[in-house]
Parts: C-alpha cells; structure tokens; sequence
C-alpha cells in the first residue's frame, strides 16, 4: 500500500507529460497577467527532470524528491523554480529516509511543501498564487484516512478547486500585481500548474496502487 | 513572429555565443551554467559586482560587463531570471578575495533565485535590490516596485566605486545611496513578442499607447490614445519627479532609453523634450545618458530615468569603464 | 503611425535639439542650416572631414561627430538629401585651413547636392563617393551602387587619419582604398514608416523578408519567405564575400548592423554566425562593430559590412575616438 | 503680348498651389520606386518659394528665375532640388535681363533648363527621370510660334505625354533604377512634377494672356 522510490518517479514521469501537454495553457494563462514565461519554465525544468529519473541513487523517495529539488531549482528560474525547489526540498525533508511512504507521510510531505513556498515567497490565501492552490490540497490531504492515492486524489480535486478561485482575485504577490485591478478575471498559472501537479501524482498512484 | 533567431530554444545561447565573438577581449561566456564573465576575473582584492536577470533586455546585463562596471553577468532565459547555480558559478569566478555584491532587480523570480544563491555560496556575500519603477505602486498589495532603468546607472556608479578599491560594506551603503536617488518610468507604443512564444505580449491597437510598463512585455498600468512626443515624456516625467521629489536645485543625470525598437532619432528628440520640462523646473542635467540600454525585445517605446547626483556620484560616473555598451575614459 | 514625435515637419529640428542637449561637450548644433559640428571646430591644420546625408540613419552622420571623426555632418529631412548651403557652412565652419574632404554615400541627390557644394565652395575642397552595397548591380543600367555600412568604416577611418595630421591627398587617397575595400548587404523584416508619409514604405506579409534593401525604405532585389538566422546571414555573406572577393587569409573588420528596430540580441546571435562562416573561409575576423549605426528609422531588419584590412587600417580604427555614438581611448 | 516679372511671379504662386495640392500624389508614386520624398521636397521648396516672391528686387523674369534657383536649391534637396535649380538658374541665364519675354525667349529658356538637367544628371530620354517630361516639352515648345501661353500650352501637353510614357520604362537613373525590372509600370515622379509646374504656367499665362 506504500509508495516506493520506484513509483515516485513514476509520477514525476506522468508529471512531466502532463508539464508538456500544458506548456502552451500555461504560457498562455502568464501571457494574460504576467510575462508569458511560466510554462516555458516549468517544460524547461520537468524536460531536465525527465533526463535524471533513471539516477541509480534514487533509491528513496526522500532521494528522488531532492534531485527534483535540484533539477527545479537549477533550470526553472522565475518565482516558480525557487518555489516549486523548495516545496520539493522540504517534501524530502519531511520523508526522510523511508524506503515507501505511506498515506501519512504523503500528507506530511504536501505540509511541508507548502510551508516551504510561504516560507519563501510569503504569500498568503487570496494573494492568487500557488498558494490558493496547495492550501486546501493539504487542508484535504489530512483529512482523508486511506491509500495514498486517495490522499493524493484529495488533494487534487482540492487544488483544482483552490486555482480555480484565484479567478477574481486580485494579485498582491509575483509579477501579476504589478497591474492591480486589472489581473482579476483571470487564473494564476502557478495555481494551474500546481493543480496540474497533483493531479498527474493522484492518477499515477491510482494508476499503481489500484490493487492494494 | 520575424526575427533573425534559429531556434527559440536555444535564441540565448546563440546570442552569448556572438556576443563572445564579438568582444573577445572583454569577456569570456560560459554557458553550463550561462554566465559572462570580465575577460581578467577574478581581479585580486576587488570587490566582485554581479548583475543577471532575464534575456531580452540587451545590453543589460552582459554588456556591461567589464572593467569599471559588472564582473559578471548571469542571463536567464528570455524575461526569466536565472537559476542560482548561474550565480553561485559567477561568484565562484568572480570572487578575488573581496567578497561578491549581487545587484538584484526586484522581482520575486530574480529576489528568490539570488537569495537562494547567496545562501548557498561560500564566499562573503551580499545583494541589493532596486526597485526604481514608480509606476508600481510600493504598497503591501504589490511586489513592490520593479527595478528598471536606475539598474543601468546602479552598476555604473557601484561598479567604478568597486574598481577603486571600495569594500564589500562601501558598496552596499553606495548602493543603497543611488537606490533611495533613483526613479524611473517606460510606455510602450507597441508590444514586444518572446520567441518562444511567438505571438506578441499584448495586442495595442494603432492608437493607442502603454504607460507604466514594465520590461518583460507585462501590460502597464493604463491604456492611452497616442499623444505628441512632448505628452509621452511629460506623462513619464511628472509621476518620477514627483516621486522622490526632485526639486529645483537638484543636480540630475538623465537617462533616455529605448526600449529595442525605438530608434534614436526620436529618442533624441524625446531627450531635449525632457531636459527642457527639466530645466523648467529648476532641475539642472548634469550628466546624460541617451540610447537603448535596458530593453524589452524589440518593443517600441521609452523609458526615463532621473538619479539625483551628489558629487561622489558624479566622480563614479565619469569613471573610466570599458564594457561592450558603455565606454570611456579607457 | 506610432512614433515619438511632435510634428512630421519639425522631426529633424526637433531631434536635433536633443542631440545637442545630449551632448554639449561634443557638438555645437546650427539650425539655419542645420550642421552639426565638433564643438571644437574649426582644429587648424587638420583636414575637415565632413559628410552628411538624409536624417532617419541615426546615429549616422551626426553620432559621428567629434575627435577622431568627423568634424560636420549635414543632416537632410528625413531620407532626403542636404542641400548645397547646409555642406558649404559646415565647410566653413570646419576649415582650419588644411581643406575639407566631403565624403558622399552614392545616391544621385547627395553626389549632385555636395557636387553643387563642392563647386562653390571657397575652401580647398575634394570630395570621396562611397558606393559599398553589393545588392545593386553597377552597371550603366543604375545610378551604381549605394553607400551604405561602409559609410561608417569609412568615417572613423579617415577620420583617424585626419586626426593624425594627414593631408587632404592623403585622406582622399586613403579613402579610395577603403572604399575598394569595403562591401555590404541588407535585409528587411518589416518595413519602416516615414514621418512626413505617415505608413509604410512597402508592405511586407509575416512572413516575407526583403533582401538587397537600401538604407531609405526602398524596396529590395528579391522579396523571400523568412527564413532561420543562419539563412539570413548567408544569404548577406555571400554575395558580399564574391563581390570583392575576399578570400581565405584576408584579414576583415566585421561590421554586424541594426537597422533601427532589430533589437541586440538577434544582432549578437546574427554575428556569431557570420563569425562562423567567415571562419570556415579561412577569413581572419580581427576588428567588429556591433550595433544600430545606420538604420533606416524603426525598420527591423540588418546589414552586414566587411573591409579588407591593412595594417594601417587597423591602426586607424583603433585609434581614438570620442563621438556620440563611437568612443574608445579617450 | 510679352511676360514680365509679375507674371513670372504669378505663375509661380500658381505653380506653388498645384505642387501644395499635388503634394500627396507625389509622395506616393515616390513611395512606389522611390524613397517617398519627391512630393515632401517639392513642397518644401515651393513653400519656401512662395514666402519670397514679394521681394522688391524681382524687378526682371530673369532675377525671378534666379531666386526660383538659389530657393530650390537649398531647401528641396534630394536628386529634384540640385536639378530643379540647375533648370531654373540655366533659364535665368537665357533669358538675360529682358524686362518682358515673348515666346521665342521662352522657349530659349526651356531649352537652357533641359541642357542644365541634362548636364547635371547625365539622364537621357528612357531613363524614367523628369528628362522624359521635359524634352518633349521643349520640342513642343520651339515648334510653335505664337503667344507665351500657347508655347507654355504646347510644352505642358507635351510634358504630360512625356511623364505618361515613363510608365512601362525601366529607371536607369536615380533611386528607382535600384529596383531594377520592378520600376516598370509606375510613373515616374520627378517626370510628374515637371508636367505638373510647365501645366501651371500655362494656365497662369492662358489666365493673364488671354485678351491680347
Ligand atoms: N510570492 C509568491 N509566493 C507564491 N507563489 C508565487 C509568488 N510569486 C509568484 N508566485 C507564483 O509563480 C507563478 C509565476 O511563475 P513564473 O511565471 O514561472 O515566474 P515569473 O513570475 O518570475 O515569470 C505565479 O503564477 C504564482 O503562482
Ligand atoms: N540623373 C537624373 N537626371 C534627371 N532626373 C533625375 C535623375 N535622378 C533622379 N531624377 C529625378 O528626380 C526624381 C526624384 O526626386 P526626389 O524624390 O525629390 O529625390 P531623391 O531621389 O533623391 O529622393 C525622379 O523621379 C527623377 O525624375
Ligand atoms: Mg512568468
Ligand atoms: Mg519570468
Ligand atoms: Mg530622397
Ligand atoms: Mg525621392
């Protein structure tokens, strides 16, 4: 019922896809209230990635979420490679060395991430950034009780839901404040990709764990 | 999308490569990680100045990289800020003993990515942010102000006082000094397209004109009918010299730039409309800076900056510097 | 049309305020006629270099205005040539009683306005025809060929020779062997806009380029679909390097132009392949110059220039100047 | 019957309303095969022209044809200023210091003005320059004996017909020889303004000469 190194990197596959799929979205999404960059980025980065997840040193998850760490933070650039680094780096932290995961450590590990990022970019709910996104994904996250790829599923649908309410918001944090009133009406491209994210993990745990 | 480019992907690498082409006795590029070094780094018991930022805003950084000015330069992809293992991999060339300032634009991407760098580095480290752009409100509601034009004087100025032997410390409270003088403001007449993109940042109709834009083709503050020369610079000016205020008696240095696509006959042409709304009120030009030097891609459009000089400026200005954008007294 | 101006009728006078105000230590600018001139004029004993031409080439002529370069430039209206009186003041003003050399780019109204000049002239006078651009065939079926980037090259050359002290023989000897030396071509992305006419001067689709254009919004030879940068810049390299020819062993100066809105990024990438190429010919690159020095108003597009250079040459081009838009070792 | 230096001054001011008229006309058959000035010159020479011709010492047609010259000459620049002056100050000459011009004087006065174009600019007929307009003009006009304005009526019909059949020519002089074949099918502009100013004098003289 655990998540190995094995079926981490696994998702971070299907995540990579997922980052490809929508590069144009979410170039687009930026292009509206920001610099027309962050899907460009974030293809950069998981493009990188895709080239380090056969390391023969992934042997835990804790070590495969460093490396994404790394890779993110050394080829993403913008607000989003500092921010999605540090969630992953603190998402390693959380795990440790532990050979699987369980559905408590998954939801430790989102904890963590999303402490990282406003520990490092102090936004808060309502500011239209990731953090609209993975606020309720880990609010959700803790409240299930089950397999990992429940928790994960929660976290999701929770995202989804948090991107979608940066809509009306009007930006206090990143490059889209810069025009006030005018960046309501529009969806924060980090809450996007970080729905996007989550969503790639829960159908890939879902995926795995179908059976347990 | 026109541009003379191969390939979007790999449009910064090829430029840094005909950049090194270009001045091969000024710089050495290094390009994994992306960095443009000065040709001489590290120089022993100096202060290393390191600038970086997005791709696209040419000649900043890179091309102020030199003896008088930057040691360093780390370009990210276009309008993206560079990674920290670019800077950690500039001040690891760079650093000759003296300890390494980060000159920092202030946005969340390039403050976030240099404080990860600065954190990570072994070497003695510090790093200021500008944030000249008075179009962005400075409230809690925003990230704060840009930094714009004023970064161009900023490494100017700090990096002559670095080359005449001033400390890490000295830089710093320099800095600060020039960041609490310095304003600045842009309007776009068209956009600007990033190749990797390919279709440009913002539709304006033919009639219309940007204020208060930024440098990476982010839509500015309000949408205008196009006016005279003498409305687009007094729509620049106003909001700077209220800002800090200048006042009459202020000695300044004006800087006039284009914004990639904006030819200099009607850069020019805006300048003596500014030096004369200046001289109206009493503010004397003392020094000038005319040409397209911090830029938006090919985006049509100015911007303007005013630095309030004192004497200490004045003398860090007119240092000699020997870049590949600017160059005198050597 | 989207400009920085006030006035179609005043662009010139206008711009050319700014210029002086940009730069009071290096030109005193005279309206009626319009000259710019070296603030120190007239230098006695030193041959007046002089040249001038149509305004919307900026910074051409008047950014070269200064030590080591020229000593006048005679701006026209936009892509017009000056007239007769605008050459014979600034010949005046600039005789220091060694003679002035006029240098003329070949378009039929400039050779017959400073011809006319020339005639009239009280001073010793003798006058050089630039005619660089290869896209026009030079046959008894055109005016011959243009003058365009080696415009430039040119200047700063026999500028630095005049400086030296060289006689006007000398200058005018040593400006025929730059001009045989001497080739360019350009290409157009978009057309640009003349102020008096208010729309472009061709039209161009999206994804049409226009090769073998002039420096005046003419069209070119050959209208082409956009192709990579590399494409581009051979398709300029080419006809340059068989025109002369310049072959393997030639030692070149490399002039990578702007012409107005091709922002320095897409420069830089253009010359680092010409680099490239002119490597692979055995072509020694041992001086370049990269930037907008003769544009044609806001059009995005380039030119590239290449002189065959001698010893002598090169230390003419490394000597000092201390212009607007060209300085180095002063 | 003869044309004094107040008529000479009358058909300018005539010729400097067709030429403010033609202004755009101009520009656009520049634009064409040109670089778009021809139309801006022309006016900027003639505006220039008409502030001076309440001068006191334009006492003979000869010492008006002279300002004409030393006018164009420094304030039309480009290929048209240079030659337009030369035409003006060669018919000048011609015309000596008579108090009043009859025809023959007239048409010796188109003829010095061809022979200065010629002379200065090296076109000759089928180049695609104003040499096309202007030859036959001067055919025309020396073919004709009678009044001022039936020679001026003669020269500007056949000045028309000239500019007309620059039209399938391929420029062989001047900027629009660069275009090589693609200067066939437009008219030339320079061919143009010659037409147009040898049609405003005829009209002024028709105008002034009509009763005698
Ligand atoms: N201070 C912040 N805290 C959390 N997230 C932020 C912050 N600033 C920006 N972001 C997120 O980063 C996203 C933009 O990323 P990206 O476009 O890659 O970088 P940049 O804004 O530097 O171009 C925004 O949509 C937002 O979700
Ligand atoms: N060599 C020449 N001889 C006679 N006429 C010429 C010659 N070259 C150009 N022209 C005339 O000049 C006209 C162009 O004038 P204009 O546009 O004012 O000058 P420019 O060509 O310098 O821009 C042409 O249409 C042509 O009639
Ligand atoms: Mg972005
Ligand atoms: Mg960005
Ligand atoms: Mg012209
Ligand atoms: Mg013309």
């Amino acid at each position: 019922m655990g998540c190995t190194a094995a079926d981490v990197v696994a998702a971070l596959r299907a995540a990579t896809a997922v980052v490809q799929e929508h590069r144009d979205e979410l170039v687009r999404l930026d292009q509206a209230i920001g610099d027309a960059d962050h899907g460009e980025n974030m293809k950069r980065g998981f493009t990188a990635l895709l080239s380090r997840l056969d390391g023969e040193d992934l042997t835990t998850p804790g070590k495969v979420l460093k490396m994404v760490a790394t890779t993110l933070i050394s080829t993403v650039g913008g607000a989003a490679g500092p921010l999605y680094g540090t969630a992953f780096l603190r998402a390693s932290a959380a795990v440790g060395d532990a050979a699987e995961l369980d559905c408590e450590a998954v939801a430790r590990a989102l904890q963590a991430a999303l402490d990282g990022v406003v520990a490092r970019g102090k936004a808060v709910v309502g500011d239209k950034t990731m953090v609209d996104a993975l606020t309720p994904a880990v609010a959700a996250a803790s409240s299930v009780n089950g397999s990992v790829a429940a928790v994960l599923s929660a976290a999701a649908d929770a995202a989804a839901e948090g991107a979608e309410s940066t809509v009306p918001m009007v930006a206090r944090k990143g490059r889209a404040s810069y025009l006030g009133e005018r960046s309501a009406g529009h969806l924060d491209p980090g809450a996007r990709s970080t729905a996007l994210l989550l969503r790639a993990f829960a159908d890939a745990a879902r995926g795995e764990g179908a059976a347990t | 999308m026109k541009k003379i480019i191969n390939d979007p992907e790999t449009v910064v690498q090829d430029a840094l490569r005909g950049m090194q082409a270009a001045h091969p006795d000024l710089l050495s590029v290094h390009y994994d990680p992306a960095v443009v070094v000065r040709a001489d780094a590290p120089v022993q018991g100096k202060v290393a100045i390191i600038s970086g930022g997005g791709s696209g805003h040419e000649p900043l950084h890179g091309g102020f990289v030199g003896r008088g000015m930057l040691d360093a330069a780390c370009p990210g992809a276009v309008f993206t800020s560079p990674t920290p293992d670019q800077v950690l991999d500039a001040v690891s060339r760079c650093d000759g003993g003296a300890g390494a300032l980060l000159i920092v634009k202030n946005y969340t991407g390039d403050v976030l990515n240099f404080e990860t760098a600065g954190e990570l580095a072994e070497s003695e480290v510090r790093s200021v942010v500008i944030d000249d752009d008075v179009a962005v409100k400075d409230s809690l509601y925003t990230a704060g102000r840009r930094g714009v034009g004023g970064t161009v004087l900023l490494e100017k100025i700090v990096g002559a006082a670095a080359e005449r032997g001033d400390d890490l410390a000295a830089c710093v409270a320099l800095s600060e000094r020039v960041i609490a003088s310095v304003r600045s403001m842009g309007l776009a007449l068209t956009s600007c397209t990033v190749p990797h993109v390919g279709s440009p940042s913002f539709e304006l109709a033919d009639d219309e004109m940007e204020i208060g834009i930024g440098i990476h083709g982010e839509p500015g503050r309000q949408r205008v009918p196009v006016g005279t020369a003498s409305e687009m610079v007094s729509a620049l000016l106003t909001p700077i010299v209220e800002d800090l205020p200048f006042e009459a008696g202020d000695r300044v240095l004006l800087f006039t730039n284009s914004m990639g696509g904006t030819p200099l006959i009607e850069l020019y042409l805006a300048h003596g409309i500014a030096e004369q709304l200046l001289a109206d009120r009493g503010i004397t030009v003392e020094r000038r800076l005319v040409g397209p030097y911090i830029t938006s891609l090919e985006m049509q459009g100015m911007s303007l900056t005013l630095l309030r000089l004192d004497d200490e400026m004045i003398e860090l200005w007119d240092a000699p510097v020997h870049t590949p954008a600017l160059r005198w007294g050597v």
